[in-house]
């Protein structure tokens, strides 16, 4: 046991010599080395005695060593939130954080374990996965009446509402990639992409033809929808690993033309002064321009900036919302049918007369068009767009609220959003480590649940009672 | 052959198939017929050619060589070889089955049905977009779809299970699924590639019934791949041998089954494959 | 050599071995008959675990094999020539006969090649063929060679006659009975064409639903009428 | 001509960087089936090892060129296996029977993870190092006073790639541990019961390519003089579509692909606009992946039904 621990800790010693121990400071034009072999030691030495403790608790000692991860995980967390006790090295806190709540779980599961036989176990996540799918109706029903009074509701200051924006720009955009991932199993590493060409579209004609947020959107979604046809057209025939690629680099491209293309998008400077979407003509402007009416003088309220987010938080839910019908409705059409068999099997769905290549870029330039709408808004929501905003990470993002929901589920791509997108938002204090927990949870939910959180899927149709005697 | 079970033109005509990857020779020249209302059996070890004919028929592969003729009692004459791979099942509605099960096993047994019947069904929901409000005209075309699938699951019996995943299915009632997915697409001629293929023998009596309901009261020809002399020789009505790629024998299962070409190249001598006597002892004292 | 005490085994979900009591002894050929579905190839799997037994034990000349890692237990004896052949298509015959070779001494490498090419003259001729250029039943040769290599004193076969001609299955089993009897290597079949593979076998066992449910010699298996009436009526 | 000629070399240098990077994606792929995302993060990871390694060498006062230089290859060698080895334990082997995506969605994690723990740890500023190989060859001046030269830094990594190139071809073609590797290829399972242990073998695989990463990555350093923790990303995404181009699975397809997208890259800014080399870099990987899907020296599987 303790060799196992030990040999553990050499492994994460060697891992950690280099990059750990030693640190390049800058130091004016150059750079200076400096040593950390304190944090270095005190990791290997959490690692050991985290292994150790591991051993011990699938050994059988789950209790003393539960309670003890328990309490030092709370106690951390707790510190975290009060500030009470100044931390000098946070990563090595939140390391030892790490360690023992992962070990508290395991002592959890272990015994638990020893309470119910090995043999025809059931996942408990699954179940779950079962039970959301049978209420999902209501369920949805409840999340959307959050939805609609959530900005009236006590605790709803105007971060709670910017937040509630952005995670249902997620949310909507998981839900247009769900068509293309989820559906047509369809692996698409360049949607921001689409989201991208959406925001420029929106940006470029709502700029240079004075067009209102309602007219511009449906061009702006149209624009991307013709980009995935454009796209799809040459490379769906390619195997799945294949089109990610390609997708991936299509991203990229679009990418780096935004940013070199400047007499169209202004370059890295990006597009600013979009305007804004208004209330049936009337805007949230303190002081509007001559001949317009502004939404708190029409209203005879006080002129408060929080009305126009409202009104946006408004203007994405009833696009998200749009979304999601349309995707649920579209499943349980023979072209939704048809994206799912495509995803099981393509070359059965050839042998029944299925095209292929039309079935699949139906697909992609519907999820691609509610990219573009998404990207409307967001545009429209920042009033300025750089290509800074359309990098791969936010790809890899939206596809992990996708994956990690559970493939094809909707209600999973809220969960994954609420998750991936609040969460951290909370912790935005900890804006160093942000993206280092990101990309730990992504790894660590896969690893938990490779199929996503809820990805209990329901027949689209069902055999109904036989109409009258006409029995075979 | 006797004439009056075949028409002038054969349901199907292959001719001088040849299939070469790179330098292999996967079909070499061969040509045959299949009638329409009847079972035609392919068989030969595996290896020799007998998928890759299938493969040619339904657009999978392009062949090298080779003209292959579809004539429909009703409706135009098709040239498979010509056509996009898809096409052969939207228009000359040949539907074929895999050796390895390829079902959509995470879709309910009823989905895979109605996939089946997708062309009909897109354009009866307007290329979505009157199904996608619910138009009447939508819902009595699904109506119709599900009653087609209903019959096809009575005939299989696996009515009861509709709404379950197709990949949860035991075995035998997957092949037979398969089955009656193709049926679905209302074929002209329905190829199975192996569909005896681990059944046991209760299982495969079955599926004889359900292969000669379908050659008699569908009215549509069979195509069949096999290598269990003992099925084929019981349900087809023309057997195709083939071997190392090329035909050696062609005719009533009769003939085939004597055929010297195929004893040599393929059955073998017949050996004394009497039983060991003490195990006749014990069958006769059982009798 | 073999011992199998109510093993079972879970495919996720699924049982597939629910409870399996069997025995192999030294230098026999034993039969595993049973429809498709039955769990024989399970049950194969299982000797070498992938998937191990979540419950029971498997023992080989004494040994508590159960928990072990695959190339473990294939390096104590035991080799495989699994179902649907898996010959590696893009090597060379001789390099299918070198990684079955792996577990063994290098030393005897000349020896064992001579001996499998001997019993198995065709593979001569083939020896730098890639894999996937062979017919079906060189494909199954070479896979039976393989396995030869590592000089097992186990044999495991599953389904050796699956879609080759019937002039070759005779041929098939034919060499199986002649390696039996002239290496004394013990051998594990498992057959769907039961009527070949119980006259072939000194004893044999039927697997129904993941159990046993009868065993005997050969011939007591071939004479039964349940196994008649399920396994061997409707052609052989 | 001498232009062409200069940008020829330059091409060659960057090609060797991007092929011995390809090699880890192709591995990994021929054997897992999966695109290990995070790959290009684990050059990055060796170009910093090899930085570290450097001034360490230089506190210990080590001077004599040579030897300092070997001293960095290997340790950034032997370091960033040990990286590439425990993001295969971690990230990945619990995955190894599970579906297509989840693995991709991993090493995407694992990229991201990569990247932001070498910011926290090394700082988001890029690293300059000053050069330490000096002087060329002068190959030939042109009428216009144009002159082509071999920089002798240029001499050292084509030699070094190719070296470690032709080696690592032998060791897949040639010895015991090279057949597993292909076995543990064409088929997993088959193997584990041929007795291969697949675990070390892919193990193994992992730590092989992640060590002429490394190789990439200390070459980058050498010939840019800058490493920083988001360079992974391009040079990886690059490496890759070098790997798919060249056919992903095979070996020499890797080094060709790696070498077309060098020269494409040196030779389209040179000639063309610089803005536009990495679009250029694309659309012909989609142009290649389009009339012929396998990759240029892919082998073209028949698809069995």
């Amino acid at each position: 046991m303790l060799k196992d621990a030990g040999m553990m800790a050499l492994a994460s010693l060697a891992l950690a010599m280099p990059l750990v121990g030693f640190q390049t400071v800058d130091r004016g034009a150059g750079i200076v080395l400096d040593t950390r072999f304190g944090a270095m030691f005190y990791a290997v030495a959490v690692i050991f005695v985290g292994r150790l403790l591991l051993l011990l608790i699938e050994a059988g000692h789950a209790s003393l060593i539960q309670a003890a991860t328990v309490a030092l995980s709370a106690a951390w967390l707790i510190n975290v939130a009060f500030h009470l006790y100044p931390i000098t090295w946070p990563a090595l806190g939140w390391l030892t954080w790490i360690v023992a709540s992962v070990l508290a779980i395991r002592a959890w599961i272990v015994q638990r374990r020893a309470t119910r036989p090995a043999a025809g176990y059931t996942d408990g996540v699954e179940k779950l996965g079962a039970l959301v799918a049978r209420i999902g109706p209501y369920l949805g029903g409840i999340a959307v009446a959050f939805a609609f009074t959530m900005p009236f509701m006590p605790f709803a200051d105007q971060r709670m509402v910017d937040l509630g924006i952005l995670v249902l720009t997620y949310i909507m955009l998981g839900w247009g990639l769900n068509v293309v991932v989820g559906l047509a199993g369809l692996l698409d590493l360049g949607y921001v992409a689409f989201y991208a060409v959406g925001a420029y579209s929106y940006a470029i004609l709502s700029i240079h033809f004075d067009l209102n947020f309602w007219q511009t959107l449906p061009l702006a979604g149209a624009m991307a929808a013709l980009f995935g046809v454009l796209l799809g057209f040459p490379v769906l025939r390619l195997r799945g690993d294949y089109l990610a690629i390609v997708t991936l680099g299509f991203g990229e491209m679009i990418r780096l033309i935004l940013l070199n293309w400047d007499d169209l998008t202004n370059g890295p400077k990006g597009i600013g002064s979009i305007p804004r979407p208004s209330f049936f003509g009337m805007q949230f402007t303190a002081a509007p321009r001559e001949g317009v009416t502004a939404f708190h003088e029409f209203f005879n309220l006080d002129f408060a900036p929080i009305h126009r987010i409202i009104h946006l938080y408004y203007i994405i839910l009833f696009l998200a919302l749009l979304t999601n019908w349309f995707t649920l409705r579209i499943r349980k059409m023979p072209i939704g049918r048809a994206w799912e068999a495509l995803r099981e099997d393509e070359t059965a769905c050839r042998a029944l007369g299925i095209n292929p290549t039309n079935t699949k870029l139906t697909a992609f330039a519907i999820g691609a068009m509610f990219g573009g709408f998404a990207g409307s808004f967001f545009a429209t929501r920042q009033g300025f767009i750089s290509p800074e905003s359309f990098n791969f990470i936010e790809s890899a993002i939206i596809l992990a609220i996708v994956v990690l929901g559970g493939m094809g589920s909707q209600i999973g791509v809220v969960v994954a959003s609420i998750l991936l997108i609040g969460g951290p938002e909370w912790f935005r204090d900890l804006e160093a480590y942000r993206m280092l927990a990101f990309g730990g949870l992504m790894v660590a939910i896969m690893i938990w649940r490779p199929q996503g959180l809820l990805s209990h899927r329901e027949p689209t149709i069902k055999l109904g009672p036989s109409p009258g005697a006409r029995s075979a | 052959m006797n004439a009056a079970g075949m028409s002038a033109v054969p349901l199907l005509r292959v001719e001088h198939l040849t299939m070469r990857f790179g330098g292999l020779v996967a079909v070499d020249d061969v040509s045959f017929d299949a009638a329409d209302r009847q079972i035609t059996a392919i068989i030969g070890p595996n290896g020799a050619g007998k998928t890759t004919v299938f493969n040619c028929l339904t657009g999978f592969y392009k062949p090298t060589v080779g003209r292959l003729m579809l004539s429909p009692a009703v409706g135009s004459e098709f040239l498979l070889e010509r056509m996009e791979g898809y096409r052969i099942g939207q228009r000359a509605r040949v539907a074929r089955t895999f050796q390895n099960i390829r079902l959509f096993p995470r879709m309910s047994v009823l989905e895979n049905l109605l996939v089946a019947q997708h062309n009909k069904l897109m354009r009866a929901s307007g290329f979505t977009l009157l199904g996608l409000f619910g138009a009447p005209v939508y819902r009595k075309a699904e109506g119709k779809a599900v009653e087609l699938a209903r019959y096809w699951l009575d005939r299989i019996g696996l009515t009861a299970r509709a709404d379950e995943d197709a990949g949860n299915m035991p075995y035998g009632d997957q092949r037979r699924l398969e089955i009656a997915r193709a049926m679905c697409t209302e074929p002209h001629l329905l190829c199975l590639d192996e569909p005896a293929a681990g059944l046991n023998p209760r299982e495969s009596a079955e599926l004889n019934d359900l292969l000669k309901f379908i050659r008699d009261e569908h009215r549509i020809g069979v195509l069949l791949i096999e290598h269990d002399m003992s099925v084929v020789m019981k349900i087809s009505d023309h057997v195709v041998v083939l071997d190392y790629g090329r035909k050696i024998s062609d005719g009533t299962p009769e003939r085939v089954r004597n055929d010297p070409a195929v004893i040599r190249a393929y059955l073998g001598e017949e050996e004394n494959e009497a039983l060991p006597p003490e195990v006749e002892a014990d069958l006769r004292q059982g009798a | 050599m073999l011992q199998i005490e109510k093993v079972h085994t879970f495919y996720g979900h699924i049982e597939a071995l629910r409870g399996v009591d069997m025995e192999v002894k030294t230098g026999e050929i034993v039969t595993l008959i049973g429809s498709n579905g039955a769990g024989k190839s399970t049950l194969l799997m299982t000797v070498c675990g992938t998937p191990q037994a979540s419950l029971g034990r498997v023992i080989f000349d004494g040994r508590d094999i159960t928990h072990e890692p695959t190339h473990q237990i294939m390096r104590s004896g035991i080799a495989q020539a699994p179902e649907g052949r898996r010959i590696f298509p893009r090597m060379t015959v001789l390099e299918n006969l070198q990684m079955g070779a792996l577990v063994g001494d290098p030393a005897n490498f000349a020896e064992d090649i001579e001996k499998v090419l001997a019993i198995f003259p065709i593979l001569r001729q083939r020896q730098g063929q890639r894999g996937g250029t062979l017919s079906g039943g060189e494909q199954q040769m070479l896979a039976i060679a393989r396995a030869l290599m590592s000089r097992p004193r186990l044999l495991l076969l599953d389904e050796p006659s699956l879609g080759l001609a019937p002039m070759i299955v005779r041929q098939i089993f034919q060499i199986i009975r002649e390696i039996n009897e002239r290496t004394g290597t013990t051998i594990l079949l498992v057959e769907q064409n039961a009527y070949h593979a119980l006259r072939l076998a000194h004893r044999g066992y039927v697997l129904v639903n993941g159990a046993i449910t009868l065993t005997g010699t050969g011939s007591q298996l071939l004479a039964n009428r349940e196994v008649r009436a399920a396994y061997l009526e409707g052609g052989h | 001509m001498e232009y062409f000629i200069q940008q020829f070399i330059n091409g060659v240098t960057l090609g060797a960087i991007f092929g011995l990077i390809a090699i880890g994606y192709t591995m990994v792929y021929g054997i897992l089936g999966m695109v290990n995302f995070a790959h290009g993060d684990i050059f990055m990871i060796g170009g910093f090892i090899s930085i570290i390694t450097f001034m360490i060498l230089g506190v210990l006062g080590v001077t004599w060129l040579p030897f300092s230089l070997l001293c960095m290859l290997l340790i950034a060698m032997a370091f960033t296996g040990l990286h590439g080895w425990a993001v295969e334990r971690i990230g990945y082997r619990a995955l190894r029977n599970s579906n297509r995506l989840a693995p991709l969605i991993s090493a995407i994690g694992v990229s991201i993870f990569l990247q932001n723990y070498v910011q926290l740890l090394q700082g988001a500023r890029n690293k300059p190092l000053s050069p330490i190989i000096f002087g060329g060859i002068e190959l030939m001046t042109s009428s216009t006073g144009f002159t082509v030269t071999f920089a002798y830094m240029q001499m050292v990594i084509i030699g070094v790639a190719t070296v470690l190139m032709a080696g690592f071809s032998v060791l897949i073609a040639r010895t015991a541990l090279g057949r597993q590797q292909r076995a543990c290829e064409q088929d997993m399972k088959m193997a584990r019961l041929l007795g291969v242990d697949v675990d070390r073998t892919i193990a193994l695989t992992f730590i092989m390519g992640a060590a002429l990463a490394a190789v990439a990555g200390l070459i980058w350093l050498l010939r840019y003089g800058i490493i920083d923790f988001y360079v992974g990303f391009l040079v990886g995404i690059k490496a890759f579509t070098a790997a798919v181009i060249g056919g992903i699975g095979s070996l020499p397809g890797a080094m060709l692909g790696g070498l077309l997208i060098g020269l494409i890259e040196v030779f389209w800014s040179a000639y063309f606009s610089v803005e536009y080399k990495d679009v250029a870099a694309f659309a012909i990987l989609v142009l290649v992946l389009i009339f012929r899907p396998t990759g240029l020296l892919g082998k073209p599987d028949i698809e069995k039904v």
